[in-house]
């Protein structure tokens, strides 16, 4: 709850900061801010409350998600400068609307109330609309938000047309007054509330990216411009993950129910598709967005084996997967400003020139194939634990068929990097802060390989 | 002085030469080396002739057991030698002959860059030959059956520039590890059968044994298979005739007094398991006629002084083996000593005419020798004459008892033996006249006339020649008025065998002298037409080339042998490993390999194109998904 | 029995309006007639006795959203056919998803049964006031998150629409 | 003049279910971004009237307060989309959704 | 603690390695530490009390909730192949002196990082550390071979990874399901994994899982495809790692995870696997016998000898078990030694084609001695390392089955047919222009030789040395098997 004030206040600050004229402190607020709210939410961990008679549910599912979310928009902001370098235009309402979005992220991720999932939402939503378009010059910038907006809506829609029949079928909003009307009907659930059901579950398998609703994440991807492609693939997709598990959780109290089939076919089709699209992407965005697509399908397997433990496994997932992420779009964008593009071709020869950032994004490319003993080796491990622990044994050796498969994407910078050489090398010039903050990535990604005890069973 | 010490030093002082020689192969002047080589192999000699006068009274067997080689569950395998009468006559053998051969490399190879290279290698074939001799169980034997292996390719390839040499160094030692192979598995079914590999624990459990046991056939057959390959048998043989590659006393020392031997020694050695297989002895006794036959039948039409002496070998150890396939151990076991001397003597005497003849080997261009190298001559005579099996001389006696025993078993094996036996007369002589009948054939580079050889090379042949004319002493049939002094002197050794040999009727006094007179009056004759053919008439082969029946022909190129495993063995491997790199690894394993990625990569392009970029069909493709869900889930 | 007719003729008019929505060429006609069918559905909320809905409905739909369109439509003069329509087949297809998607909800809804029992006396719910006192005390956090999302849209509408002088 | 009783909720659920697909409809065959729009807020606009009436016939007033949400999210949603038509506008130069093909593959 | 040590010294002194940029410093750096490496291995040798698995025992919980705890221990076998790589480690650095890498400090700090993981895979006594350092060695091989590799390195490499990387991760889920299977608590912990209940189509299963993971990094034919251009295509030092070393990690997996895990269907299945590794040996055999490439013909020579290792270690009887021990080693020094020559051979006369080489023995009668030596090695002649493996493994296979020992036996006089060609066109006959002017062995390079030549023949004449000191360890295994 002061997470959600604290970051309202926070956007308002720096909107009005921006009203002032003082864009050069814009950051360092943001920053400092963004650090205050981490300590708000560590600060009552462990106390399960609820406000407003349960609209919002503060528990640790809810502290340790809206960290994941707070901690990766705090990296994200950290490229920031970097990033915006040249622009003059004032930047007080693109981080505005990115600090709405977080509130709105951290919102869906504590909701106990359908209303609440659905203002999240559409908070969320449309602050990434605006963000996708904030690119106004670039024609790709401008398709893209069309794509999303166009999309997003629409299935928005079918989100809340799956909302208003489970209130029609159960006859209220508040997730448990659902769980005791779903208990109550033990197991044989009237069409109304299925039908319901699953047009949640498409409303928020379109957030996710998951397979047939992946459609928008690589145009989109691509489009937006590459600090907010990093916002969307590691917040949104956190985001919507832990809407989906909280509403099972929360609903179903951990036990299966009639989706199961639904999502194992779904999980099924994204990982092999995102896996096999990745194959021939030329460059690399475009590849980050179905290797992200691949792993929503990897965190969709938690929700399949759904069990007490899968909101730790999406947790540690989801924390592994966004580090890894930004550190791949980090190094994403020092290559597209040095070469204007981001093609495989373009990265020759770069562990010569830039070692360290050659390095860096090995890392972050081994962990989100799963080498141990790095973050994205002990995440997929941990998931296949559950997995398997539930018995869909099957459904890990498709995903591990995929991750065998993503090897072939995840290593095509690494080979352009280190095995080829470029005819016209170009140094990246890279401040040491930003160097830093690659590093200190980079040892995150480790640390939560080499030490996954700080944050497995956690929430 | 410590008996174990002894018994240890005695295949030790070899190994010691080897490693010094080895180790200074550069370094180490040929004087020392001269010394050295010849020197740890007497000293041997002096520690077996010791080990020998020391505890003559006890001819009984004693084991030294030095160190656990080898130890895996119930499978001990110790490193200890055997010292018992079969042994010690094979050290005597190894090491005496090997010492006179010795001295006379040093004569031989004088000249010769790889001089300590070359000693190097024979007392490391010395050793090797004592542990294959000396163990007290098989897997020791084996190591020295593979180690005087690996000394023959060492030896044979001496010269290694040449290609040809390699070539026939590299078919011994890989016709020999055919056999090899035959003995290790024989060794894995003794092992398997008797849970030992002891010579004295498989033998006395062997013996509990009834004849014909199908398990022991086998063993004896595996083993036998190993012998072949060593020595030399048939289908295994064709290697000996190009080891002749070699340096003359290697083929002298290796190729026909001791390495080609070790078949016999295995086999008189396992007697216990080949009594008990009656079959496997028929086998043995097919194979060892019918390799007389073959090497001599050759021998006759060879050109190759060595080439014939090779041949000659083949079918001797055919002899041996014929006496072990009538259970003639000792009578085996003699041949070999008395061949060893012999046959090193000629080719020994062989060198000396190659050596005078400054490498000439096609006894074509010989003739008339006589008189320019008189005492290889008379040494020369000495052993054609001993190996054609003429009395008072060594040859005659071991041969006349193996034809005995052989009438003994079988006048069938007898007429078979006798006819090789007229062969080898025949072919010997026919050697014999053409290198120092008549008159020089050849030509002599100029600088190098016609000469004897030095005394480091005549000593050893007379000594020999010594060796062969009254090596027949050692063993004198009861006939001669002699006392079988080897037979009592290994009896044992075979004791445990002799009772279990059946079917020996004993033949009387009168049947030895006639089947003598056969012999005698046969090989005879043999001389008498050799000299006519090639003394008389003078036929030096020079003419008679040309106008040959077919079947001359065909025996002449050695049956064409070779070219038939080269048709039935080597090529068809060669064309099947072209077939399985081409064919089975490129085309198929590994095709189906990378047509795994492609096909991935090849999905992945197709699946990509789903991606069309256009909004309206993507909202298209999501509406149909969310009907199939609903469908799927709920009205079905 | 009164209702009833009121129900099927509202109900009529939503529908026909919608479609005429769909098949006017003139985006300006699609305008005026999904005005309509809001007036239609507003009628609706009448019905239901939602007066609140109703008003806020007719305020903000026909009232902002609309003029929104009808405003962005003049602007853009956008008042044209459609250039090069979607192809037939593609149009068929599309026509026909939408009409599976029906069969379907339909066939869900065939046998369905009120989860709570229903209620026949006259609901009061819908008036202003009751909802005016559980917004303000059940709802009050969603509301004022929604300031958030108003916040966000003001922003990003000047952010998207505000032409850069550069 | 009790709707409730007279009309049973069924009908609401086709009706809306009815004017919904047509939004679909819309969306699907349309290729103007803004008629597109517009079907979209049909779709909601059935949302709401089945929301409301959920909400009337099980007297629970969850329901139409979150119809008031729904129709304040659709306010601000309309004028981010018409923000971004304008947008494409101005630089297409129309407002057809496939004229942006950029992005594919 | 010692194990820790010896795991964690290697890792410290990759990373130290990497502040380093003058080449001379950072080989004496990694060569001293590497014999550290050795030194430590030999204490550990040294404090090794025969066989508990409380020996050296190094335990920390890791994950007690997914009952993963990094516990590292030594017991005969680990101690034997900890050993072999200490020793060998040190000789592969040496041997990297002559030639000039580009950008050496990551090449060193690569060799050591892959020292490390390799220690760890042969010390991991938990499952899921096993697996962690399985996957973590297949990096730094990858980067040593594809960073300084030959010319088509990259495609070759890289089928290399995704080849062995796919079988391995079958193993993590077969790893996993087991940890279910397992007595509660819950654990990866060997002796857990061990006393795991399963069904005998799980057992099936699981075995599968294993036997590809393992059968693809020995490699077993018929899945050896990736092996011989790998060997060819990588540097010196590389194709030393992988055929040395890391060869090892599949047969260690066999002994130490498979075959106590799932002996009843290899007990039922196991006779299919046999017979593949059969079949590889004499498929490897021939296709050697045509190899124009040294390191490619050594290559093959090692899938055949690899083969009979497997096919030892499937019949699970304590001499072929004891046989593929001692092999284990004898291979690594062997091929390690053929290497190291290879590399010299191909430094001095620029070409590694048999058909180009011909009369080094004229021009280099040291080198000539120290190849016959290793070679007859490799081709197993008595008093050789060679030939004490090969004569247990034979054994025990004859144990098991005849035909199967009599055809692995094939090995014996292939493995003669296709060296000794080699030798021959390599080392006698008269010399090439390429080998004109071949220079003899340096003193360092006998020294570097040496050290190989002693073992082979220390292990050829006093086996019994080796085959101690896994003894009991095996025969706990066989008997658990039992």
């Amino acid at each position: 709850m002061t997470a959600i004030i604290a970051l309202t206040v926070l956007g308002v600050l720096v909107l009005f900061f921006g009203v002032i004229k003082l864009q050069k402190l814009l950051l360092p607020l943001i920053l400092t801010g963004l650090i205050l709210t981490m300590a708000l939410l560590l600060s009552d961990w462990n106390t399960v409350k609820s406000f407003y008679n349960g609209i919002l549910v503060v528990d640790n599912t809810f502290l340790s998600f809206s960290m994941v979310l707070v901690a990766s928009t705090f990296l994200i902001f950290s490229l920031a400068a970097h990033y915006y370098r040249g622009v003059q235009r004032p930047l007080d309402d693109i981080y505005g609307v990115m600090i709405f979005a977080l509130t709105g992220a951290v919102m869906i991720t504590g909701y106990g109330n359908l209303i609440l999932l659905f203002l999240g939402i559409e908070t969320l939503s449309i602050a990434l609309y605006v963000l996708a378009g904030s690119h106004k010059e670039a024609i790709t910038s401008n398709e893209a938000t069309l794509k999303y907006f166009l999309m997003g809506s629409f299935l928005s829609g079918f989100l809340l047309f799956g909302i208003a029949l489970i209130y029609g079928a159960t006859g209220s909003l508040q997730l448990e007054t659902i769980a005791v009307w779903v208990s109550a009907c033990s197991g044989n659930y009237p069409p109304l509330f299925q039908a319901g059901l699953f047009l949640l579950i498409v409303g928020l398998a379109f957030k996710i990216a998951i397979v047939p609703f992946h459609f928008w994440a690589p145009d989109v991807y691509e489009g937006t411009p590459t600090l907010l492609t990093a916002f969307m693939a590691s917040v949104v997709k956190t985001a919507a993950i832990v809407a989906m598990y909280r509403f099972f959780h929360q609903v179903f109290q951990g036990n299966q129910g009639v989706w199961g089939n639904t999502l194992w076919i779904l999980a099924v089709l994204t990982i092999v598709l995102g896996n096999f699209t990745g194959l021939y992407q030329p460059n690399l965005k475009r590849m980050l967005a179905y290797s992200s697509i691949s792993h929503s399908g990897y965190m969709l397997l938690a929700v399949v084996a759904f069990n007490p433990d899968s909101g730790n496994v999406l947790f540690f997932y989801a924390a592994a997967y966004s580090v890894a992420t930004i550190t791949a779009f980090a190094v994403l964008i020092l290559i597209r400003e040095a070469h204007g593009n981001d093609l495989f071709s373009s990265m020759n020869g770069l562990g010569k020139t830039n070692p360290l950032e050659a390095f860096c994004l090995t890392i972050a490319m081994l962990s989100l194939t799963g080498i141990p003993p790095l973050a994205g080796f002990m995440a997929k491990y941990y998931l296949f634990v559950n997995a398997i622990g539930q018995g869909t044994i099957w459904l890990v050796i498709i995903a591990i068929a995929g991750s065998v498969v993503s090897v072939a994407y995840y290593f095509k910078p690494i080979i352009a990097m280190y095995l080829k050489t470029s005819s016209s090398p170009v140094v990246m010039k890279v401040e040491i802060p930003y160097k830093i903050h690659l590093i200190f990535m980079t040892l995150l990604t480790l640390l939560l390989g080499v030490m996954p005890f700080l944050l497995i069973g956690k929430t | 002085m410590k008996m174990e010490l002894i018994v240890a030093l005695i295949p030790l002082m070899p190994l010691l030469g080897f490693l010094v020689l080895g180790a200074g192969f550069r370094t180490i002047p040929r004087k020392i080396t001269a010394w050295v080589g010849p020197g740890v192999i007497l000293a041997s000699l002096i520690l077996a002739l010791v080990l020998f006068f020391s505890n003559g009274k006890n001819t009984g067997p004693t084991e030294y057991h030095f160190f656990t080689w080898i130890s895996a569950g119930e499978l001990r395998i110790p490193l200890g030698f055997l010292i018992d009468p079969l042994s010690l006559l094979m050290i005597f053998v190894v090491t005496g002959v090997g010492f006179i051969i010795h001295v006379y490399s040093v004569g031989y190879m004088k000249d010769d860059p790889g001089f300590n290279r070359f000693f190097a290698f024979m007392n490391l074939f010395v050793f090797s030959m004592l542990l294959l001799v000396m163990g007290n169980n098989y897997p020791v034997m084996f190591i020295g059956w593979e180690g005087v292996g690996l000394c023959s390719y060492l030896l044979i390839g001496f010269w290694f520039r040449n290609q040809e040499y390699n070539n026939a160094a590299k078919k011994a030692f890989i016709m020999n590890r055919i056999g090899d192979l035959g003995f290790l598995l024989g060794m894995f079914l003794l092992f398997t059968t008797f849970h030992t590999l002891d010579y004295h624990g498989v033998f006395s459990q062997a013996r509990s044994l009834q004849p014909g046991d199908s398990t022991l056939l086998a063993i004896t057959l595996l083993l036998f298979v190993g012998a072949v390959g060593k020595s030399a048998q048939i289908p295994l043989y064709t290697w000996l005739p190009d080891a002749m590659a070699g340096p003359t006393p290697v083929s002298a020392l290796i190729h026909a007094a001791t390495m080609v031997t070790a078949g016999v020694y295995m086999v008189a050695r396992s007697n216990i398991l080949y009594i008990l297989s009656p079959v496997t002895m028929t086998i043995i006794a097919v194979v060892a006629l019918a390799t007389i036959l073959l090497a001599a039948s050759i021998a006759v039409f060879q050109k190759d002084i060595k080439k014939i002496l090779a041949y000659s070998t083949i079918s001797q150890l055919g002899y041996m083996f014929l006496a072990l396939s009538v259970g003639a151990f000792s009578g085996a076991m003699f041949h070999l000593t008395t061949h060893a001397f012999f046959k090193a003597l000629l080719f020994l005497g062989a060198g000396s005419v190659i050596h005078a003849l400054g490498g000439e080997q096609d006894i074509r261009k010989m003739g008339g020798l006589r008189k320019a190298l008189p005492v290889t001559w008379l040494t020369f005579l000495t052993g054609t004459v001993a190996i054609s099996g003429i009395p008072p001389l060594s040859g005659f006696f071991s041969k006349d008892e193996i034809l005995m025993k052989t009438f003994g078993s079988s006048s069938l094996l007898w007429l078979f033996a006798w006819l090789g036996a007229l062969l080898t007369a025949f072919y010997m002589f026919r050697m014999f006249y053409l290198v120092f009948g008549n008159q020089f054939r050849g030509t002599t580079r100029p600088g190098h006339p016609l000469h004897e050889s030095p005394l480091t090379m005549t000593l050893p042949l007379i000594v020999l020649a010594f060796l062969s004319f009254a090596g027949g002493a050692l063993n004198m049939p009861g006939l001669f008025g002699g006392n079988q002094l080897l037979e009592h002197f290994l009896a044992p050794v075979f004791s445990r065998s002799s009772p279990a040999l059946q079917g020996e009727l004993p033949i009387s006094h009168a049947t030895e002298w006639l089947l003598t007179g056969i012999t005698l009056a046969g090989v005879l004759l043999m001389i008498f037409w050799a000299w006519r053919r090639y003394v008389v008439k003078g036929k030096g082969l020079l003419t008679d080339e040309t106008r040959r029946p077919f079947w001359v022909r065909i025996v002449a190129e050695k049956y064409r042998i070779d070219e038939l495993y080269d048709f039935l063995l080597v090529k068809p491997s060669l064309w099947l490993s072209r077939f399985l790199h081409d064919v089975v690894e490129l085309r198929i394993i590994d095709r189906m390999v990378n047509g795994i990625g492609q096909a991935a990569i090849r999905t992945g392009n197709l699946l990509r194109y789903i991606q069309t970029g256009n909004v309206g069909f993507y909202l298209f493709v999501m509406v149909l998904g969310v009907i199939l869900i609903m469908f799927f889930n709920i009205l079905i | 029995m009164f209702t009833k007719y009121i129900f099927i003729l509202l109900t009529v008019l939503a529908l026909y309006s919608g479609i005429m929505v769909l098949v006017s060429r003139k985006p300006i006609h699609s305008v005026l007639f999904l005005t309509l069918t809001f007036f239609a559905i507003a009628g609706h909320y009448v019905l239901l006795n939602a007066q609140f809905l109703a008003v806020v409905h007719v305020i903000v739909y026909a009232g902002a959203i609309m003029v929104l369109f009808l405003f962005t439509v003049m602007l853009l003069n956008l008042n044209k056919d459609e250039h090069s329509p979607k192809s037939r087949w593609a149009k068929l297809l599309a026509v026909i998803a939408g009409c599976m998607l029906m069969l379907t909800l339909i066939g869900i809804f065939r046998n369905y049964d009120l989860a709570v029992a229903y209620d026949p006396m006259m609901t009061q719910i819908g008036l202003v006031k009751n909802l005016g006192k559980i917004l303000y005390e059940n709802y009050l956090l969603p509301f004022e998150l929604s300031s958030i999302l108003f916040l966000t849209a003001m922003v990003g509408a000047v952010l998207l629409g505000k032409k850069e002088q550069l | 003049m009790s709707t409730l009783s007279s009309v049973p909720i069924d009908y609401y659920l086709v009706f809306c279910s009815l004017l919904f697909c047509l939004g679909v409809i819309g969306v699907l065959i349309k290729r103007n971004a803004l008629v597109i729009l517009m079907s979209v807020e049909l779709m909601i606009n059935s949302i709401n009237l089945l929301l409301a009436a959920f909400s009337a016939y099980t007297n629970d007033p969850a329901g139409q307060i979150f119809v008031f949400f729904i129709m304040v999210v659709a306010a601000a949603e309309v004028a981010i989309g018409l923000a971004i038509i304008v947008l494409i506008y101005r630089t297409t130069g129309s407002i057809d959704i496939n004229v942006l093909n950029k992005l594919k593959w | 603690m010692l194990t820790l040590v010896l795991l964690l010294f290697p890792l410290a002194l990759s990373l130290i390695l990497l502040f380093f940029r003058e080449v001379k410093t950072l080989r004496v750096l990694a060569f001293t530490g590497t014999l550290a490496e050795l030194a430590l291995a030999i204490a550990a040798f040294v404090q090794y009390k025969t066989s508990c698995h409380c020996n050296l025992l190094f335990s920390f919980d890791w994950l007690d909730t997914l009952g993963v705890s990094l516990k590292f221990g030594m017991d005969g076998i680990t101690l034997l192949l900890v050993m072999l790589t200490a020793l060998l480690v040190p000789i592969i650095v040496f041997s990297t002196f002559s030639h000039h890498y580009s950008s050496p400090a990551s090449f060193y700090s690569l060799i050591l990082l892959m020292e490390m993981a390799l220690i760890g895979v042969f010390t991991a006594f938990d499952g899921l550390v096993f697996y962690i350092f399985w996957e973590m060695a297949l990096i730094p091989a990858w980067f040593i071979c594809a960073l300084w590799g030959g010319n088509n390195r990259i495609r070759i490499t890289f089928k290399f990874f995704i080849y062995t990387f796919a079988g391995s991760i079958l193993m993590l889920v077969a790893l996993i399901y087991l940890y279910f299977k397992t007595p509660l608590p819950h654990a990866f912990d060997f002796q857990a994994l061990y006393a795991a209940a399963l069904t005998p189509a799980e057992q099936t299963w699981i075995f599968l899982a294993f036997f590809l993971a393992f059968a693809i990094k020995i490699p077993v034919f018929p899945f050896h495809t990736w092996q011989p251009d790998t060997y060819t295509e990588s540097p010196a030092a590389g194709s030393m790692l992988l055929a040395g070393i890391m060869l090892k990690m599949g047969l260690f997996g066999m002994i130490r995870w498979m075959i106590p895990i799932c002996s009843q269907s290899i007990r039922q299945w196991g006779d299919m696997a046999i017979i593949l590794a059969i079949t590889g040996i004499v498929y490897a055999s021939l296709i050697a016998l045509r190899q124009n490439d040294l390191k490619r013909l050594i290559a093959w020579s090692s899938i055949a000898h690899a083969g009979l290792m497997a096919a030892a270690l499937l019949v699970m009887n304590l001499k072929a078990s004891q046989g593929a021990m001692i092999q284990m080693v004898a291979h690594g020094i062997n091929i390690t030694g053929l290497f190291l020559i290879t590399d010299l051979i191909q430094r001095r006369a620029g070409t590694r084609n048999i058909s180009d080489l011909g009369g080094i023995a004229l021009r280099a009668p040291r080198l000539a001695a120290f190849f016959m030596v290793i070679l007859l090695g490799s081709i197993a002649l008595p008093l050789t390392n060679g030939f004490v493996g090969e004569f247990l493994m034979l054994l025990g296979i004859f144990e098991y089955n005849a035909l199967y020992a009599a055809i692995a036996g094939l090995t014996m006089i292939f493995g003669a047919v296709y060296m000794l060609w080699m030798y021959q066109r390599v080392m006698l006959g008269k010399t090439q222009p390429a080998t004109e002017g071949f220079q003899d062995l340096t003193l360092a390079e006998m020294g570097m030789l040496l050290p190989l030549v002693i073992l082979i023949f220390w292990m050829g004449c006093y086996p019994s040395f080796f085959l101690d000191i896994p003894f009991p360890d095996v025969q706990q295994i066989l008997y658990f098997v039992k």
